[in-house]
């Protein structure tokens, strides 16, 4: 498979350290995932469609941005593949580029109750900002 | 012998008789060259062979010695070949330190079915040795005829 | 003993329950939580990617800062736990990863991933041991049924946390009953509560945050507890029909500790 | 100084044609100790071999050697020309100018300088042949079955058919395995019970079989044709050759909350019990851990009810020791436990089963007389989720599950799937796979049938998650073909977990020195072509010890294992390969490097007098090669420090010669 996602591909395996080919298609990620019906492309697609280098579809969807990091697609994966890793490698392809953040501080205050814990921003900033 | 562009080294293989050897019949039958330098050497397993073997050799003017077993896992004697495994890295690495380019020596699984592999390995082997030369630091000039 | 203590940043905000009870109940149990020197914020989440570095040294320092008190770094707030812990395999494991956070650190700081770091309820567990907390108990909680939450981060993933079994986990059940309580098992116990996704998607979080109430309550508990304060404030603002309170102030309670009045 | 003659063959024009085979001829015919050389097109025929046999006797030679195909071809062929011409068969060698030489080179020269050189080292090698003689050991006539399975049972009778006594030792206090807690069969549907019993009984009926039930193996010595096993007969407390298997004792007991180990623990039984109506020896057996008397000395109720005077509360284990020609292992296989899938909630629903379970909720003899009841409530189930792969095919979790397939479930999971529907068509059932994998006779159509006739709801997908609410299971899953999440609300769940070896069989194999692969199941001696030997010589593989199997592949090895074994014990003697080890007493210092390294237990070590230097003697521990055990492939030369250990026909000195010739 070489087209041109093929550097994009390379360097989101790389950055993750999850092997796609190790997947044997058994859905267990999509079964387990909590975000489910929040998404588009779900954790059994992402594994695929990094592993076929169809990576542009899944930089420009929503999807990104609704994993939990639960990590439970991770534990029960039979094959150890660890999908939750792998939307965050696409996610990180995304937002590390120029003005690309997907949450922007200015914007937390609107969001901002009053009893929220700092945790919440915090991990919602490292996950989406750059 | 001098090195010119006619240069043949002189390659012993050892085989053993349940994987390689038969691999060296297939790529036989099958008509898959290999460089007639390669003389083979049929042994029951690879781990018959002595590390005193492959010195003979080199003290005997072999350029390079190569060792062919079942893959890890498949040999007919259930282990021989981890045993090979572990004893040829310990004569590959004195040989190194010795001034023996490691390139001359080597381990390599070749099953029954793979004539190809069999072939394919010798050619590169012998390219390989070939590109180093005559070996001269082990040879014993005194066995020379 | 004496361990040292990262209590992070929202036990010090929104989460102080957490963290005072924490440090009270520790002294009855004759452990002496040493707060690490200019600790800074975890980050929240760890970040998987393995050239993610910056984000990671605040952990390392803390870790770090643990060899002074018997290498063991002890953590109540899940989130923090669960980064940390992380962070320390990563350092353990991806000699890579190790190397250029050494490179941050400076001579002389490098940080070999040695020291042990416990969940203050892996500390319960492992070095007090449950039996002495229940001796501890002033105030049985006995006919209390009490529903343990654990959310994500304390149990996954589990080649790394170890905490526990992360499909059938006991940790928090034994402390439960070591104060005279009832543990109620629920399903959902191990699931998310929807986390940070709360802060853009709140509908989605309340709706994960109810499935989790709505078991516990269904299950017949009386009451959540938990170590986490996100996970606390998702069930909490998503309307359980039950009070979810920190681990720590159902030990005060028993312990005969905590304070009437809301902090 | 040997006397060799050369025989260069043609092949027609498969050598000739690129080997000048007259120059070869001419060649060897000045290498040390040649004395006759000559060439001829086809050496293997009946002409090409009177040449040989001629030679041999017209000019005493005392070594041949054939320049012709790979010895693999032909070596057997020479060497029995060789013999009938008075030559002992090993003062044979081989050189390969065929396979190595002249079909892979084309050109005429470059051909026959090496056909030369390969006939050279064959000549060097030669000229240190000694002749070897096959070593001979008698056999014992008696085979032992560990294991009382179908795999056990059908080797037993096969064998027991041929007219050999064979003793099967089971654990359990029954023979009948795991089959004889099954249902029903597939893709036959026959029940399981009606197949296995009538052969039990021919078991227990057949005069060549001995049943050592509720026994272990506890030692294995000796080797091929001649070991030697002590056997460990628990004590069941109860007279086997006394109890007439009337039960009584069973309804008396007063201790009735023993789980039941035969519907795995889904109902109790008694502390003194018999595992169920068809068990063969059909005796009873009391449970030390359970029964009352054992324990404290009160009660003894099922000796005042046993009419026959069965009953001994003083029974002791009993080791009894017997001679066998041949082992066969058979110890089988169980699920594994599914407390690291708790995902699947099956440590915390009672309506969470294994599909062994079901298939003991399904049988008429089962704990619900095979009505189809949930274990909790005891009522019939509306919406049942079997779910695939529990287990197996698991890769990143070594201490979870398996990393192979299970082979079994995909056609018992739509056996299951089929039967429900045809006895409960009100029950909605739905599979979730990850491939179905249905090789096998008519197996895909009896898959098709569940689907197409029955109406089984197959979905390509896994279930994540099993979160049990009330007196439902909420099946949380994917349908990957639908790319949705399904939430489906159930009232039992099936998991098809994955099968591993039973735990004894690790034990055994050490016993019987026999390998085991990673997983804990046998290893073949090859996995292709000798599919039901170890390779330990004498030990043979019947089921899934060795893989996993179904129920006709069990048999047919079982029976393959029978046949070898009936071959082995067929022979009065066994003639074993002389190209083994030996030892040189004089150099041998009794270090035990070369026992460490065996992997057949072929050396032992023996105290040895030494003539020592002004008439004294001395006492030397040196190491003995069993040459009926070792197979020849001498890891023991090389591990030898001293150089005392050697191998019949590749003695160190012979591949130096090669070495030698092939370098000159």
């Amino acid at each position: 498979m070489h087209n041109k996602n093929d550097n994009v591909r390379s360097e989101i395996i790389r950055r993750s350290g999850v092997n796609p080919v190790k997947c044997m298609r058994c859905g267990k990620c999509t079964a387990t995932c909590p975000a489910f019906d929040t998404m588009e492309y779900h954790p059994h697609q992402f594994v695929y469609m990094v592993e076929s280098g169809d990576i542009e579809p899944l930089m420009n969807s929503n999807s990104l941005y609704q994993c939990l990091t639960c990590f439970a697609c991770v534990d029960r994966c039979p094959r150890g593949v660890e999908p939750a890793k792998l939307v965050e490698a696409v996610r990180l392809e995304v937002i590390r580029k120029q003005g690309a953040n997907h949450m922007k501080p200015d914007s937390i205050p609107a969001m901002v109750e009053e009893d929220l814990p700092q945790q919440a921003i915090v991990s919602a900033l490292r996950k989406y900002h750059k | 012998m001098s090195i010119n562009s006619e240069y043949k080294p002189k390659i012993v293989a050892f085989c053993c008789n349940w994987c390689s050897y038969a691999g060296a019949d297939l790529a036989g039958s099958n008509r898959l060259a290999y460089p007639e330098n390669v003389k083979i050497i049929r042994v029951p397993c690879s781990c018959r062979v002595n590390p005193m073997f492959i010195l003979r050799a080199f003290q005997r003017g072999a350029d390079g010695v190569i060792l062919c077993g079942c893959h890890p896992g498949d040999c007919h004697y259930t282990s021989g070949n981890y045993y090979t495994r572990r004893r040829m890295a310990l004569l590959f690495s004195m040989l190194e330190y010795l001034g023996i380019e490691k390139e001359r020596t080597r381990v390599e699984w070749v099953s029954a079915a793979e004539g190809a592999k069999f072939a394919a390995t010798m050619n590169d082997f012998t390219q390989t040795v070939a590109a180093l030369g005559e070996n001269k630091r082990l040879e014993d000039l005194r066995c020379k005829r | 003993m004496k361990v040292a203590y990262f209590p992070g940043c929202t036990l010090k905000t929104k989460a102080k329950e957490l963290d005072r009870y924490a440090r009270k109940c520790a002294e009855i149990l004759d452990v002496s939580l040493e707060e690490v020197e200019d600790w800074q914020c975890c980050g929240g989440v760890f970040t998987t990617s393995r050239d993610e570095v910056a984000t990671k040294l605040s952990s390392v320092r803390a870790l770090s800062a643990a060899k002074k008190n018997n290498n063991v770094l002890v953590t109540v707030c899940s989130a923090c736990h669960n980064v940390i812990k992380q962070t320390n395999y990563a350092m353990q494991n991806d000699a890579e990863f190790a190397q250029r956070v050494n490179n941050y650190l400076g001579k002389g700081e490098e940080y070999d991933g040695t020291t042990e770091i416990l969940h203050y309820l892996e500390l319960l567990r492992d070095k007090v041991g449950y039996d002495n907390v229940a001796k501890k108990v002033i105030n049985s909680l006995a006919g209390k049924k009490v529903a343990a939450y654990y959310g994500c981060l304390l149990l996954r993933p589990n080649s790394v946390m170890h905490t526990d079994d992360p499909e059938n986990p006991t940790i928090m059940e034994d402390l439960i009953r070591a104060l005279g309580a009832e543990p109620v098992i629920y399903s959902e116990r191990n699931e998310c509560c929807g986390g940070y996704i709360t802060l853009e998607n709140p509908e989605f979080s309340a709706l994960r945050s109810h499935k989790v109430t709505e078991s516990a309550y269904n299950s017949g508990a009386d009451l959540i507890v938990t170590a986490c304060p996100l996970c606390k404030y998702n069930l909490e603002k998503n309307g359980s029909p039950i009070p979810v309170v920190y681990f720590t102030e159902l030990m005060a309670e028993a312990f005969g500790v905590k304070e009437d009045a809301n902090a | 100084m040997q006397r060799i003659g050369v025989f260069v063959c043609w092949c027609g024009s498969n050598i000739a044609g690129t080997v000048d085979v007259k120059a070869v001829a001419e060649a060897l015919r000045s290498e040390p100790g040649v004395v006759f050389s000559t060439d001829y097109q086809y050496m293997c025929s009946q002409a090409g071999q009177e040449i040989i046999k001629e030679a041999i006797k017209e000019h005493k030679l005392t070594g041949v050697v054939v320049c012709s195909c790979s010895p693999r071809m032909h070596e057997a062929t020479f060497r029995k020309t060789a013999q009938a011409a008075g030559l002992n068969p090993y003062m044979v060698e081989i050189a390969n100018i065929r396979e190595q030489c002249s079909w892979i080179h084309k050109d005429m020269e470059t051909g026959t300088q090496k056909a030369i050189i390969l006939g050279r080292a064959a000549v060097a090698k030669v000229n240190l042949n000694a002749p070897l003689i096959p070593g001979q050991t008698p056999v014992t006539k008696r085979a032992l079955v560990i294991g009382g399975g179908i795999a056990g049972i059908q080797t037993a009778l096969d064998i027991a058919e041929a007219g050999f006594p064979v003793d099967i030792v089971e654990k359990k206090p029954t023979i009948g395995g795991k089959m004889a807690q099954i249902d029903k069969t597939f893709p036959t549907l026959d029940c399981a019970a009606c197949i296995l019993t009538p052969k039990m009984v021919d078991v227990a009926q057949n005069e060549n079989i001995r049943i050592f039930s509720y026994s272990e193996v506890q030692e294995v010595k000796g080797f091929v044709g001649n070991f030697n096993v002590k056997i460990k007969k628990k004590a069941r407390f109860v007279k086997e050759d006394v109890c007439t298997g009337c039960g009584i004792c069973t309804e008396k007991c007063p201790q009735k909350k023993v789980p039941n180990e035969f519907n795995l623990g889904m109902d109790n039984r008694r502390a003194v019990y018999i595992p169920f109506a068809q068990a063969v020896p059909k005796v009873a057996t009391i449970d030390a851990d359970y029964c009352t008397m054992l324990k404290t000395g009160k009660c003894g109720l099922c000796a005042k009810v046993c009419t026959a005077g069965a009953i001994d509360y003083t029974q002791k284990d009993e080791i009894i020791e017997e001679q066998y020609g041949a082992i066969v292992a058979a110890t089988g296989f169980n699920p594994i436990s599914l407390d690291k899938f708790d995902e699947y909630a099956y440590n915390q629903s009672k309506d969470v089963i294994t599909s062994l379970e079901f298939e003991r909720l399904t049988n008429a003899a089962g704990p619900t007389a095979g009505k189809l009841l949930r274990p909790s409530d005891g009522k019939h189930p509306h919406t049942i989720v079997f779910v695939q792969c529990v287990g197996s095919r698991c890769a990143a979790c070594a201490d979870k599950g398996k990393e192979y397939c299970s082979k079994i479930c995909c056609m018992y999971t739509a056996k299951h799937a089929m039967l429900t529907r045809d006895k409960y068509p009100d029950t909605d059932v739905y599979v979730f796979y990850i491939d179905v994998r249905t090789p096998g006779k008519n197996f895909d159509e009896f898959y098709r049938r569940a689907v197409e006739e029955y109406g089984v709801h197959y979905i390509k997908g896994m279930v994540g998650k099993v979160s049990p609410q009330g007196d439902k299971l909420m099946v949380q899953a994917s349908d990957l073909l639908a790319n949705k999440q399904l939430h489906i609300e159930a009232d039992l769940v099936v998991l098809a977990a994955a099968i591993e070896p039973d735990k004894s069989a690790r034990s055994i194999a050490t016993m019987l020195t026999a390998s085991m692969d990673t997983n804990d199941f046998f290893t073949e001696a090859h996995p292709k072509l000798r599919p039901v030997e170890s390779p330990t010589a004498g030990v043979f593989l019947s089921g899934t010890c060795q893989g996993p199997k179904d129920i006709p592949e069990t048999v047919s090895q079982a029976s393959a294992a029978a046949a070898k074994v009936i071959g082995l014990l067929a022979k009065d003697k066994l003639t074993s390969n002389p190209c083994v080890a030996h030892a040189d007493e004089l150099m041998c210092n009794g270090c035990s490097s070369c026992a460490n390294v065996c992997p057949y237990g072929a050396i032992s070590y023996i105290d040895k007098e030494f003539r020592m230097p002004n008439r004294t003697t001395a006492i030397r521990r040196v190491a003995s090669v069993n040459p009926a055990v070792c197979q020849g492939c001498g890891a023991c030369t090389v591990a030898c420090p001293s150089g005392a250990m050697d191998l019949n026909g590749f003695e160190s000195a012979q591949i130096i010669a090669e070495v030698d010739a092939i370098c000159r």
